[in-house]
């Protein structure tokens, strides 16, 4: 018999949205199955209803001749349901050996038996050619190493269904080849996979059958996924016709004076004598392998790290950044966090208190009061231009889907309307419509004089929206291009420079 | 794990360790070698052995990142009640310690019921069920001091190895119990993930609410164990015992590294905090301290020492940060 | 002249909270209502104390018709506000066990001992048992009551006298709190000082019990006299453990201290001299009045009440 | 419907399920012995009482609004009503001369120890522990050194209005005052009003919140949390000097016994009110109201007569009953919304 997970006229409702109606979606063994959706469809959501983490309002079940929805995530886990959640969940103080046994932690005498811990870890890693040290604390990793310590230990458990939401968001294309590798195999011994992602150039890649979710409603219901064309599904999950995107290559003036220069920086976390410069109005991508360490550069920038030798020149003139306010209100630049949830988002304040988070001293009465009209004004204007998907302003960033949050956290530092913004990671989780949005807005705010420098895992991201591609590899800069946008030979060039390196 | 990865991990209880020994030696020498006669370091073990205990009974709430504002209550009561039975009710002395101790397992398993089923913090249940514990232990023994019960008992208390008292070992072997407990036990690592990351703990099929209980419960345990360490080694229980033991409850954990948030022990960093604070006592009372001056002087060094290793912590933590990982 | 009707009086005796100390009041006052008719007196400790909590203590009293109020301050200096306050309201007010600090009293009267030569005594006796040389170690309680700041004085004078023949080695406040931090504390002087040391006087309750543990455990040759009439400390006595108490007179101020209340609060006397103090009285206990001293005791209530009734009050 | 609707989100407020809980206990207390509705000795006592603990709660409730705790709210007030007994008793300072010695002396102690708070990066919890232990310390040598009694007992000018007046000595056209209402009320309400207005309004307060809520974030968001921290001790300081001076006022003089009771209670207020020990979020108005909830239930058991014996355990149970009827209420009200979270 092969593994089947059935789900049938599933509604949920939080207060104010009906974040799945009536949704259907069955899963058999031996496919893979992508469940698309715009930000807030109700993936998530659906997913975990699945699992038990929350409880459906109506709908059933079935899963593995169960037919009822599990109470908890316990009883999920012993149905051999497996899931790689959207958000990472993992215990910080705690080895990534031991994050990826915690379900089900290898015992001996009711003692846990480490050296079976390992090897069972060890063996998770290496099937998705993951190289580190099990023993190292995950507090101590990056966002894309802690996504796939997450997929390891999905994978571990050997269960016949496995869920994931968005495991490729934070990841390059080096794990994600990997990841599909097993995907692949695990599919072909009967495993059911539910696959969720907005990287439709992915979906194909490794999806049969598809399920599209339109504000809460399942609007393609487990259809093969040969069958439609990637317009079509986008048609479908945005409800209208998306129109094509057109290449645009901009002409900078790199005749003038830099926004930003570094000039041989090296920084207390070890980067190496990096030199470079952005012009107004220029957007400079940055890529490289996950832990090539651009975002640490960025944040020796902005004063976080110590910066041991070199100089940093704002418009010609040397600067010391002290700290985050310093580069904010004295220098008037920005920085958009890879990581909203730890480092970008206040979860419990509300939508339109995240955004104006960054511009409190523009939105004062006399007094020192904050005008909430002001506030509201401001919020609003960015919850529309980025087509944030919430009930209104006083909703709490915690209960946001997960494109979402990461879009209140690009509004945030666009409302602080700085000369520079660096952007790290900022279209993690973000969907279709609104990442072409997205990249528009870029340009846009380039145009008008914006100094921007990308960081962005996400290669044809880097290259539909730069201008000059700079590559870095183990905290040195290996390389510049002058970006064609030309994706195949300009990826080319820039798999070529980070290899050489 | 290299030396100066341990050290990393462990600066805190590195640095109380040389505090301690310094202190330790700058005491032994001060007082002419009197401090290492036998009698002395019986003293210095014997009042050593609860704050221990009651450390312990805290770290292991910390540990879900909740508090327990009712150990010392739990005490008063858990030794009066072992008090009472024997010297009024004529219980054998086993069956009163078993009875008292089971009673402190009681509250305890009380205390993190009653988390679970309110939702309320368990800063708030363990403040009312201070309250009425304390109501409690002056019903039972009012105003008197109970000392009628066997003195084999209190004997015990006075009984030791070389000048190593019994209770202190019976406290060391607790927390020895206790860390392979946490270290070591499925048990143990689900009650610490937890306290680290509920929400991770609970979609790895932890039961956040069997944790909170198992760690209400153990504190219940562990402030059994303290009264009968108390009841052994005191003189009597009237209804002071316990007064002191919240505050330094807390204290001993948190100097030796435990954090406030929840998901991490610090067993040996407890125990050696405990150490710390028991060789001000000492100085006390080898130097006629006027306690004004003494209770000065606590505040400023331990301020100073937990920023001095602090300090250094994140100074090594710095150079490590931003290099690679991989094995 | 027959004797006055007090049945309209309820009289609140109020300590500043649970303490032995204060349990005889209870048998004190109960003894006085058979005695001389009063219509109730009441027991309170609810003050924990905390002078914030025993003011309210004495409003929710006041509040249930209580008229008549038997205080012990639980912080001397700020305990006259207190009695002004009930004072104004036309209730009577007596200090019982304590007087308020500095030189005024704003109660009708104060029947206590007196804490400072409570002290003294006890420091004299234990001097002599020490054969009038040696070094003395004092252990008390608050270092910022009053009441201990009389104490301290009182052993300190009793020193004076001996003209540097007794040294006192360190005087140890602060541990009154709790038994095992006085026992812990007893433990380390011990160990640090045992040899050295040729008599403790203790003059607050956990230090006692525990110096009476640390002296008997260790054998040590040291003189100890304590305080009140605990039983477990008569037990030392007996035993031989330490040399003597100093106990003071609870019962008589309950007894006495109901009597006068109910006196002046049925407008039946008025209080010759307002403010007035009047010593309860303190006795040594050694072993050799242990069985007798009571009775003493309480004759000295008896001649106090007499002493009231001819020499402070004037009644109609 | 949308009625019920409406029901649900106002009930779902944690202050207003406390006012209905504390009153409906005041209204038993008082049917059950009408004593407990005496302007005189319940009440007045009562709200006067409320008022200086309510002032200690809003001296935690800064400390909690980032997320730190202080423990040295006790010692704080002790140290800054001695500073004001001081000016009385030595320099002979007028009344509000000296209060303001007070709030100056707290709100230094409070810079102080934010100060080392941020230098040393050590936890707060420890921090003002260790505060506690110094400042134990130094009160007790001052009033040892410096005075017979171990108290500064001079009353300046005006000092026992504050104590002893209620509002029934003002009247308007007639209409006075109630009289259960004492002068001590003032200055709390004056520091909820600024407090309520700072962290409710202004810029100041969101960003102690946003620090409170997410330190990192509030960093990379351009906040200097540095300054914040201390800012918010600064807060907690003065305001616990604010109470050590009015409980100073109340006692009729400045011991070192002042504040030595406080540190319970000063969580107790915040937290019943909504506060959260994490930071982020402060009740200001329900810390008023968690004060006078364990006020309430405090002094109507007592009017009932109960003695030790039953009281802390009356106490506790009540207390405890008290805050599940409202947290089973809030269950009900939000089982459906969160989901299972
Ligand atoms: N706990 C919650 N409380 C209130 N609303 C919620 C909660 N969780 C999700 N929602 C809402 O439900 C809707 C669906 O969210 P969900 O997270 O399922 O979207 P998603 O399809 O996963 O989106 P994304 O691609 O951005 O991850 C959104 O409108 C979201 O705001
Ligand atoms: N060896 C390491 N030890 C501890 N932390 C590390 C280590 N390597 C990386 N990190 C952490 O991971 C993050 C940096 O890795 P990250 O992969 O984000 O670098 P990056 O060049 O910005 O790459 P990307 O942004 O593409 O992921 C930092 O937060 C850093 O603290
Ligand atoms: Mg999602
Ligand atoms: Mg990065």
């Amino acid at each position: 018999m092969t593994t089947e997970l059935l789900i049938e006229q599933v509604s949920k409702a939080f207060p104010g949205v009906q974040a799945l109606n009536n949704v259907n979606l069955t899963l058999t063994g031996g496919t893979v199955h992508a469940l698309l959706g715009e930000n807030g469809a109700g993936k998530s959501t659906l997913i975990k209803i699945i699992t038990g983490v929350y409880r459906a309002d109506s709908g059933a079940l079935k899963a593995n001749g169960q037919e009822h929805f599990f109470e908890s995530p316990i009883e999920a886990t012993r149905a051999g349901i497996a899931v790689v959640h959207q958000e990472r969940n993992l215990i910080p103080d705690f080895s990534v050996e031991e994050n990826i046994t915690l379900h089900n932690p290898p015992l001996k005498y009711g003692i846990v038996d480490r050296s079976e811990r390992t090897r069972l870890a060890k063996q998770a890693l290496s099937t998705i050619g993951f190289d580190i040290d099990p023993k190292e604390r995950v507090k101590n990793l990056s966002v894309a190493q802690m996504q796939l310590v997450e997929i390891a230990k999905a994978l571990v458990t050997k269960a016949q269904i496995i869920l994931l939401d968005e495991p490729t968001a934070s990841i390059t294309n080096t794990e994600t080849v990997k990841l599909f590798e097993i995907i692949k195999l695990l599919s072909s011994q009967g495993t059911a996979i539910l696959f969720v992602s907005h990287k439709l150039e992915e979906v194909y890649q490794i999806c049969d059958t598809v399920t599209v979710l339109r504000d809460g409603e399942s609007v393609l219901e487990s259809k093969p996924l040969a069958d439609y064309k990637q317009d079509e599904i986008v048609d479908l999950m945005v409800g209208r016709h998306l129109a094509d995107r057109k290449i645009r290559i901009r002409d900078i003036d790199r005749t003038g004076q830099p926004a930003m220069e570094l000039k041989d920086v090296r920084t207390a976390l070890g980067h190496e004598t990096i030199s470079m410069s952005l012009y107004p109005g220029e957007v400079l991508g940055m890529y490289g392998l996950v832990g090539a360490g651009r975002s640490e550069l960025a944040r020796s920038i902005l004063g976080l790290y110590a910066i041991t030798q070199g100089e940093i020149l704002l418009s010609g003139k040397e600067v010391k950044i002290k700290n985050m306010g310093d580069a904010l209100h004295r220098h008037r630049i920005g920085y958009v966090t890879e990581n909203r949830k730890e480092e970008g988002l206040f979860l419990d304040f509300s939508v339109g208190q995240n955004i104006s988070s960054t511009i409190l001293a523009r939105i004062l009465d006399k007094l020192g009061v904050i005008n909430r009209d002001k506030e509201a004004e401001i919020a609003t204007k960015f919850v529309d231009r980025l087509g944030i998907k919430i009930v209104d302003n006083h909703q709490l960033a915690e209960t946001l889907s997960g494109g979402n949050q990461q879009k209140v956290s690009v509004a945030k530092w666009l409302a602080a309307e700085t000369n520079i913004l660096i952007i790290d990671e900022p279209t993690v989780g973000v969907d279709v419509r609104t990442k072409a949005a997205f990249h528009e807005l870029i340009m846009e705010l380039a145009d008008e004089g914006l100094s921007i420098i990308l960081i962005s895992s996400d290669l044809p991201e880097v290259i539909a929206i730069s201008d000059r591609i700079m590559v870095m590899n183990d905290y040195a800069v290996v390389g510049e291009l002058e970006n064609t946008k030309d994706y195949p030979s300009i990826s080319r060039s820039i798999m070529a420079l980070i290899h050489s390196a | 794990m290299n030396l100066k990865s341990f050290l990393r991990h462990r600066m805190t209880e590195a640095s109380l360790t040389l505090i301690f020994i310094l202190g330790f030696l700058a005491l032994v020498a001060t007082s002419q070698g009197v401090l290492l006669s036998e009698e002395s370091l019986q003293s210095f073990f014997t009042y050593l052995a609860i704050p221990i205990l009651i450390g312990m009974a805290q770290m292991v709430v910390l540990a879900v990142g909740q508090m327990n504002l009712a150990v010392g209550a739990m005490g008063g009561v858990s030794s009066a009640v072992m008090a009472v039975l024997m010297a009024d009710h004529k219980f054998p002395i086993w069956a009163g310690l078993l009875v008292g101790f089971l009673s402190a397992l009681a509250m305890g398993a009380i205390n993190g019921a009653l988390v679970v089923v309110t939702q309320l913090n368990g800063f708030i249940i363990t403040l009312g069920t201070m309250t009425i514990l304390l109501g409690f232990q002056y019903r039972l023994v009012r105003t008197f001091t109970i000392d009628q019960y066997p003195t084999s008992l209190s004997d015990f208390g006075t009984k030791s190895i070389g000048p190593v008292p019994y209770i202190l070992l019976i406290s060391l072997a607790v927390s020895v119990l206790l860390s392979l407990y946490f270290t070591r036990t499925g048990s143990g690592r689900r009650v610490l993930a937890t306290g680290g990351n509920p929400l991770a703990a609970r979609l790895s099929g932890i039961s956040n609410a069997r944790s909170v209980f198992i760690a209400h419960t153990l504190s219940g345990a562990l402030v059994g164990a303290a009264s009968i360490i108390t009841i052994a080694s005191l003189s009597g229980i009237n209804r002071s015992i316990g007064g002191d033991w919240m505050l330094s409850s807390f204290a001993a954990p948190i100097i030796g590294g435990v954090l406030m948030a929840g998901g991490t022990i610090a067993v040996y960093g407890t125990v050696i905090a405990a150490g710390v604070i028991r060789l001000v006592d000492i100085a006390r009372a080898q130097y006629s301290l006027d306690p004004s001056i003494v209770s000065f002087t606590v505040g400023v060094v331990v301020l100073s020492t937990v920023a001095l290793s602090e300090w250094r912590r994140r100074g090594s933590e710095r150079q490590h940060v931003g290099r690679k990982v991989s094995a | 002249a027959g004797t006055p009707d007090f049945s309209k009086v309820k009289v609140a005796l109020v300590p500043g909270g649970a303490h032995p100390y204060f349990q005889p009041w209870i048998v004190g006052g109960k003894q006085a209502v058979t005695d001389f008719g009063i219509g109730a007196t009441t027991f309170n400790e609810t003050g924990e104390w905390d002078q914030t909590k025993q003011n309210a203590a004495l409003d929710s009293l006041a509040a249930q018709g209580y008229t008549a109020f038997g205080i012990f301050g639980v912080s001397p200096t700020d305990i006259n506000t207190t009695f002004e306050n009930l004072k104004s309201k036309g209730f009577a007010v007596g200090s019982l066990a304590s007087c308020p600090a500095g030189t005024v009293n704003k109660a009708d009267f104060c029947l206590s001992t007196d804490t400072g030569q409570a002290a003294y005594l006890a420091a004299k006796a234990v001097i002599k048992q020490m054969r009038g040389k040696g070094n003395l170690v004092h252990l008390t309680g608050n270092a910022v009551d009053a009441n201990t700041v009389r104490r301290i004085a009182g052993v300190k004078k009793a020193i004076a006298e001996t003209k540097g023949k007794v040294k006192l080695l360190t005087t140890i406040t602060d541990i009154d709190k709790d038994l095992q931090t006085a026992q812990k504390a007893v433990s380390d002087l011990l160990a640090a000082k045992g040899k050295k040391i040729n008599g403790i006087v203790t003059t607050a309750y956990n230090p006692a019990v525990a110096s009476t543990e640390g002296v008997g455990r260790t054998k040590l040759p040291i003189k100890v006299i304590a305080i009140d009439d605990d039983k477990k400390i008569l037990n030392a006595i007996a035993k031989g453990i330490i040399s003597g108490t100093v106990v003071q007179n609870p019962w008589g101020q309950g007894y006495v201290g109901s009597y006068v209340l109910a006196a002046l609060n049925s407008k039946a006397c008025t209080m010759k001299k307002s403010g007035l103090y009047v010593d309860s009285g303190s006795f040594l206990v050694t072993k050799a009045n242990l069985k007798t001293y009571d009775a003493q005791r309480l004759a000295k209530s008896k001649s106090i009440l007499k002493d009231f009734k001819t020499k402070y009050l004037t009644c109609a | 419907m949308k009625l019920t609707r409406k029901i649900t989100s106002i009930l779902s407020d944690q202050r207003v399920v406390l006012s209905i809980i504390t009153l409906a206990l005041f209204l038993f207390f008082g049917l059950k012995n009408k004593a407990f509705f005496s302007a005189d000795f319940v009440l007045f006592p009562l709200l006067r009482d409320a008022a200086t603990i309510t002032v200690v709660g809003l001296a935690q409730l800064c400390a909690l609004s980032i997320g730190h705790l202080n423990l040295a709210v006790g010692r704080m007030a002790a140290v800054s009503a001695m500073a004001t007994g001081y000016s009385y008793q030595y320099l002979g300072f007028s009344l509000p001369l000296g209060v303001l010695v007070g709030l100056i002396t707290g709100a230094l102690l409070g810079a102080l120890t934010g100060w080392i708070v941020v230098k040393s990066q050590v936890n707060a919890f420890i921090v003002t522990l260790a505060m506690d232990f110094a400042l134990l310390g130094f009160v007790t040598f001052i009033y040892v050194t410096f005075t017979p009694a171990a108290a500064f007992t001079t009353k300046p000018a005006g000092m026992d209005f504050w104590r002893n007046t209620s509002l029934a000595q003002y009247c308007i056209a007639g209409v006075c005052g109630p009289k259960i209402f004492p002068m001590m009320i003032f200055p709390m309400i004056v520091a909820l009003l600024l407090v309520g207005f700072m962290y409710g309004k202004t810029r100041l307060g969101r960003e102690l919140l946003l620090t409170g809520s997410n330190l990192r974030a509030a960093k990379l968001s351009g906040i200097p949390v540095d300054r914040r921290v201390i800012t918010a001790h600064i807060f907690s300081g003065t305001l616990a000097g604010l109470a050590g001076v009015m409980l100073g006022f109340t006692n009729g003089s400045f011991s070192a016994a002042i504040g030595s009771e406080f540190m319970l209670p000063s969580f107790l207020g915040p937290v019943l009110g909504g506060t959260l020990l994490t930071g982020g979020s402060v009740a200001v108005f329900g810390t008023m109201m968690g004060t006078l909830l364990t006020l309430v239930i405090r002094q109507g058991l007592s009017v009932q007569g109960i003695g030790l014996e039953t009281l802390n355990i009356a106490l506790g149970l009540v207390l405890l009953l008290a805050l599940s009827l409202g947290q089973i209420q809030k269950m009900f009200t939000s089982i459906r919304s969160r989901g299972r979270t």
